[in-house]
């Protein structure tokens, strides 16, 4: 039983890292029908970030969390004006040939000037042991961080003029540009904030794994199919898939076969996609 | 005047085609393989083009099938040890079927909806033929024995070559006839198309199937180019290069996934080979940035573009008649 | 008029220049000779490639520094060209053609197995002949039925019997396996099992996972972890592999480790530190084994001054083997006869090499498989240390 | 007159929301029937409930003595109900022409084989679509668009165009969702003029409108929806002074 419960919370840990980056995605998709593939790779910058600030700059971690989403933040901005704006009006399909060019540009980037893997310390190098449960004091970074995190996007959105004007965009975007909301600056916005969560979710799980390129191409995949599954463009449908992929894939490696994992949790994701084909909760078309 | 310029179109084509024959005796083998392998992934393309150029179906499933079909063809030839003319339709049927079978689920979900349930399937068959050994050969992979017909470099170029224009010969077939423009129907307004009695389910799968079968055809080439394959091929990474291909080339068009394939193709061996040390370093920035640029300046690819700026340069020509007509 | 003269002049000049550059084919007298290498030198793979390349370049500029290769009546240098594979087999395919048609390259280094076997496909192809250099530890290259490939390291089954006496040794008789996925992984999994087992032990516990994907491996161990193992059958690259030692020890692991042969205990111990390596069994870590050869120290040193890092035995290894394969070409008297240097490697001592003088002591090559020699070492980690046994000499065996 | 369409306890429900509340009618055939009804009446819902774009949660939709309900869009138009949309829906890169052959498509019958193949039935079949295609162009008075791309034409001919895709197919019902919204009020007359004629080739139509002078004009009978319930139903004249009427128009009709 503890086993399960073990499992379980693993699972959920993995689901955070997953909602974290699926919610900037599905904010990015609803707002501005972009297939923002690069995002992972945005998070991978991230993790390179916070070694730069810590390790090299030897910056406290809770200190550096912030000043990495607020970098991070200004590159994603970059990346929307640099890419993006000038691919506003073409078809969805054309973003993410652009996105897939990004990402071989950044990948090979960081490749060329740090080739090797790089680790950053635990702020926190504890374990705690309960109930025949043990678990890393970062786990429950990560799991509380998720939980923080989309608290105050929901209100960022449901609060604030800014938080409101992006919603309005995301469910009426010739309307919205009527009341007068400049579309470029929430293109921007929504991009810092979608940005700022990725570098927050990789500022949590770096000191649990280490840092290479190619961390960012398995996870945006994930990503993107959470995003999908629970609806493109809906927050709640992301962070609901984001902790169902978590869980999945944990029970998969304790109980189907830990090679196969990825084949049972995706198959999984293609069942609830055949019984619901536009996600779980129903997003745009 | 219509006229003329069908004959010269045809003259041009033809002309194409006499180059490309004669291209064996014109280059080093190696650049023969290259072109051989880019001819296998134009096929690949134009297959990825039916149903996403003109049905508007974006399967990214293609990179799977392509390793479906070649595997099937490896195993039927070397395994089973069927005739090699009735192992390479069947590896295509084969790949067919298991196209209807993706199909009949995954059809029914939308855009980008569609997308991803082909790209989980993509995932999980990449899985499966990464961790059963069974199935993918394992460390050594899957021997693709050729007939004797085929062991020369030359005789590939050309059963590939001739493979490649029957495929865009079908194609022309589908695309200028009925079925053609329901497909485009489909892709331009399916509520509509339904509404005028389009059966758009059977029409995307019909699309769906016949590309299956067609990229199947282009990984038993692949296969019998290379003589061995292994799991990689069923990668999803193919899924997104056959996509690049297509934009960067032009959609919808016969000509833009030639000339997307071939060009980039080449571009990539071409970066690779070239000796200089940054180049062959970078040459996947120096890739990723030809595609942003390529799809921010020229949004209906290469072909797209070429035949824009074609007509605009006609119809300033025109104009400028005109004008010394007026004058 | 003159303009013209101008012209052709400047075009004469260019060419003329143009062909020179091009003639570094033969400077002051000397031929030189292409060898390949295709390897992951981006991508997951890129530190693996990267440390093949820097023992060629080692060696390569050590023989062109002393002015080359004589043989017969003419001197040789040599040049490699590194194409990258991404440890794709189509890649690797690719390389080797280029190289071979292009280049015309007689020989061509590979170090993945799963690459290796597009190259064997197409080796011993009349007329485009070449030789493999298979820097693979998969025992069935080392009995691979190819007439023009030689093998570098000791086949990774020279190790289990070892491994398991010291397992055993300990009284460790569950075995939790938790090594890489793919076909490689694979391999050592049914070996590992197999003698585990029939050495009297059991495994409890089933949870592969791939070493190349997977960021954090937390709920493969803690499926292991719930079948309490004495020992984790683990590895894959190094970094992963300390990744998983590291959580595991997070989450209260107090038994051994069996480490597979591409995971390198030093580089591991880097990263952990040497505490959390307790009872930890593997392959020798390649600067203990100057203990055996002296110019091992010469040699790490070197390295270190030229890269600024620890060497490993990828770069150790294939530098020795360079070194072996110019005596082949001396005792073949041919630098592109391919058959004729295969055959070389067997004459004389060419395939001998002395730890006086080399980082790794070769005893030879095993003409029939093509399997050069080279004795392995396992160790473990007790109290801090790496306790070795002595060389294994599997060709004895 | 016999009823060509009739539709019985018709109801669709949204979430909570009722969009279409029992609604009974028939169209006889032959006749012009005019739906009207303030915006968010449920007119379209409506019509997506005949067509098919829409499963009805309860109620039946009977054509020509078959029960159509619930079946697929497709299968609808085959049945011979054509319909247009209310935000004017049309291949749009696709030149006029070839939205016309598409409309034409559910009559012919050659597919994959006799595509490759180049059989017989299919160049019969080209040359009838051809014949058509040109027919039609010449009733809706599209000849001079022919050759360009459907979204570039005024909004007054792609108007038109949609009614002729419609036509392609030879239906026996048309169901049109304002096929003069969004044309200026000069040029209504030419749309107007085409329904009429429509009529004439012996198709019944069915229009929703809710510029209600417009209808007077053209429809044989009038149903009124409020909230998704019929409030009143019959001749224009008489429909018009239902107090019913009057009161969900705010009077718009009397002037």
């Amino acid at each position: 039983m503890s086993f399960f419960l073990n499992q379980v919370i693993i699972g959920i840990q993995l689901g955070s890292q997953y909602v974290m980056v699926a919610l900037g995605l599905t904010l990015i998709f609803g707002i501005l029908d972009i297939s923002h593939f690069a995002h992972g790779h945005l998070y991978m910058i991230g993790a390179y970030l916070l070694y730069m600030v810590m390790v090299l700059g030897g910056v406290n971690y809770w200190l550096a969390l912030f000043i990495c989403m607020a970098a991070l933040a200004l590159v994603g901005m970059l990346v929307e004006r640099a890419v993006y704006r000038p691919l506003r009006g073409q078809p969805q399909i054309n973003t993410f040939i652009a996105a897939i060019g990004l990402i071989l540009m950044l990948e090979t980037l960081v490749r060329g000037i740090q080739p090797k893997a790089l680790s950053v310390p635990k702020p926190i190098d504890k374990t705690l042991s309960f109930g025949g449960i043990s678990m890393e004091v970062q786990r429950l970074i990560v799991i509380i961080g998720a939980i923080l995190l989309i608290t105050a996007l929901q209100l960022f959105i449901k609060r604030t003029r800014l938080g409101t004007a992006i919603e309005a965009v995301a469910q009426d975007r010739e309307g919205a540009s009527l009341v007068g909301i400049s579309v470029n600056r929430i293109s921007a916005l929504t991009f810092a904030v979608a940005t700022a969560l990725a570098a927050a979710a990789a500022v949590f799980m770096a000191p649990l794994a280490f840092i290479s390129p190619e961390m960012g191409g398995v996870l945006i995949l994930k990503a993107f199919v959470i995003v999908v599954i629970g609806g493109l463009g809906s927050i709640k449908g992301a962070i609901a898939g984001g902790y169902i992929l978590g869980l999945l894939e944990a029970l998969a490696i304790a109980y189907v076969s830990s090679a196969y994992k990825d084949v049972f949790a995706f198959a999984v994701l293609i069942v609830i996609l055949a019984v619901r084909p536009t996600g779980l909760f129903r997003g745009r078309d | 005047m219509e006229k003329k310029a069908k004959y010269a179109k045809a003259a041009a084509l033809l002309a194409l085609l006499g180059i490309a024959a004669a291209l064996p005796w014109l280059l080093g083998k190696y650049q023969v393989r290259i072109l051989t392998l880019a001819m296998a992934w134009t096929i690949a393309t134009l297959s990825l083009n039916l149903i996403l150029g003109y049905a508007g179906q974006a399967s990214l499933a293609h990179g799977a099938f392509l390793g479906i079909g070649a595997y099937s063809f490896g195993i039927m030839v070397e395994r089973v040890g069927l005739n090699f003319w009735l192992s390479l339709p069947l590896a295509c049927l084969v790949t067919a079927l298991l196209g209807m079978l993706v199909g009949l689920p995954s059809l029914r979900a939308k855009g980008p909806y569609f997308a991803i349930v082909t790209l989980c399937f993509n995932v999980i068959i990449l899985k499966v033929f990464e961790n059963w050994n069974w199935l993918s050969g394992g460390i050594q992979g899957q021997v693709v024995p050729r007939p004797a017909f085929l062991v020369q470099r030359w005789a590939r170029y050309y059963f590939v070559l001739a493979f490649l224009v029957l495929t865009l010969v079908v194609m022309r077939l589908i695309v200028k006839s009925m079925l053609g423009v329901t497909l485009m129907s489909i892709r331009s307004n399916e509520d509509l198309a339904e509404a005028v009695g389009v059966n758009s389910f059977r029409n995307k799968l019909l699309a769906f199937v016949v590309s299956c079968f067609t990229v199947g055809l282009a990984g038993v080439l692949l296969a019998l180019e290379n003589g061995q394959l292994d799991f990689t091929i069923t990668n999803y990474l193919y899924s997104f290069y056959l996509l690049i291909y297509l934009l960067i080339g032009g959609v919808a068009t016969l000509s833009g996934p030639v000339v997307g394939t071939i060009g980039l193709y080449l571009l990539l061996d071409y970066m690779k080979n070239i000796g200089i040390k940054g180049v062959e370093e970078f040459r996947y920035f120096l890739f990723g940035l030809v595609l942003v640029l390529v799809i921010i300046f020229f949004p209906m690819g290469i072909v797209g573009g070429a035949r824009r700026i074609w007509e605009w340069a006609r119809g300033r020509l025109r104009r400028g008649e005109a004008q010394e007509v007026a004058g | 008029m003159r303009l013209k003269t101008a012209i052709i002049l400047t075009v004469a000049l260019t060419m003329a220049a143009l062909a020179f550059a091009g003639c570094g084919e033969k400077e002051s007298g000397k031929v030189t000779v292409r060898i390949g290498l295709t390897a992951p030198l981006s991508g997951i793979g890129a530190g693996y490639g990267q440390d093949i390349k820097a023992g060629l370049d080692m060696a390569i500029d050590e023989v062109n520094t002393k002015g080359g290769v004589t043989i017969g009546d003419t001197t040789y240098v040599f040049e490699l060209l590194a194409s990258d594979d991404e440890m794709v087999p189509e890649s690797s395919l690719s390389n080797a053609q280029n190289f071979v048609l292009e280049k015309d390259i007689k020989v061509i280094w590979d170090p993945t197995a799963n690459t290796i076997q597009s190259l064997m496909g197409i080796n011993q192809t009349a007329g485009e002949e070449f030789l493999i250099m298979a820097y693979t530890s998969v025992p069935l290259y080392a009995q691979a039925p190819n007439k023009y490939m030689v093998t570098l390291p000791p086949p990774f089954s020279v190790y289990v019997k070892e491994w398991i006496k010291m397992a055993m040794g300990k009284g460790w008789k569950k075995m939790g396996m938790l090594q890489t996925t793919g076909a490689y992984g694979d391999l050592w999994g049914k070996t590992m099992k197999e003698a585990w087992t029939k050495a009297g032990g059991t495994v409890v516990a089933e949870a592969p996972a791939s070493y190349y994907t997977e960021s954090d491996f937390t709920p493969y161990l803690t499926t292991v972890l719930a079948a309490n193992p004495d020992v984790i059958f683990c590895g894959g690259p190094s970094d992963p592999t300390a990744l998983v030692i590291e959580q595991a020890r997070s989450l209260g692991f107090k038994g051994g480790f069996i480490v597979i042969d591409q995971a390198k205990l030093d580089n591991i111990a880097d990263k952990t530190g040497m505490e959390k390596l307790e009872g930890c069994i593997g392959v020798l870590p390649v600067e203990q084994g100057a203990e055996n050869w002296p110019a091992m120290n010469d040699f790490a040193k070197k390295y270190q001054d030229e890269y600024g890092e620890r060497v490993t035995w990828e770069t150790a290894i294939c530098y020795t083997g360079f070194h072996i394969l110019v005596n082949a070409m001396k005792e073949a008297g041919s630098v592109d006869d391919v058959a004729a240097i295969r055959a070389g490697f067997a004459k004389g001592n060419a395939a001998v090499t002395s730890g006086e003088e080399f980082p790794v002591a070769f005893s030879g090559i095993n003409n029939d498989t093509g399997a050069l020699l080279m004795p392995g070492t396992a160790v473990m980690v007790e109290n801090g240390k790496f306790v070795g046994m002595d060389m294994i000499e599997w060709w004895k065996q | 007159m016999t009823a060509l369409l009739q539709v019985q306890g018709l109801t669709r429900l949204f979430g909570g929301l009722v969009a279409v509340n029992k609604v009974d009618f028939e169209v006889p055939q032959g006749s012009i029937l005019g739906i009207i009804g303030p915006n968010g009446a449920g007119k379209s819902t409506l019509f997506n409930l005949i067509g098919g774009a829409l499963p009805p949660s309860e109620g039946r939709i009977v054509f020509a003595g078959k029960d159509i309900t619930g079946w697929r869009p497709y299968r609808v138009a085959r049945e011979g109900i054509a319909r247009t949309f209310q935000t004017t829906a049309l291949f749009e890169e696709l030149p006029v022409y070839i939205n016309l052959a598409i409309g034409r498509r559910m009559r012919t019958r050659s597919g994959f084989w006799d595509v490759l193949l180049r059989t017989p039935r299919m160049r019969r079949e080209r040359e009838e679509t051809t014949a058509k295609v040109l027919e039609v162009l010449e009733f809706t008075g599209l000849g001079k668009y022919a050759n360009e791309p459907a979204g570039s034409i005024p909004q007054e001919a792609q108007k038109r165009l949609a009614i002729a895709v419609a036509l392609m197919g030879e239906p026996r019902l048309m169901l049109l969702d304002e096929p003069t919204g969004g044309v200026g009020m000069g040029e209504t007359d030419e749309i107007i003029d085409l329904i009429g004629r429509v009529r004439d080739r012996g198709i019944t139509v069915c229009v929703i409108e809710h510029k209600m002078r417009m209808m007077m004009s053209l429809a044989d009978r009038m149903v009124v929806l409020n909230f998704g319930v019929k409030i009143a139903e019959g001749e224009p004249r008489q429909v018009c002074e239902d107090p019913a009427v009057i009161e969900a128009y705010l009077g718009e009709c009397i002037a």
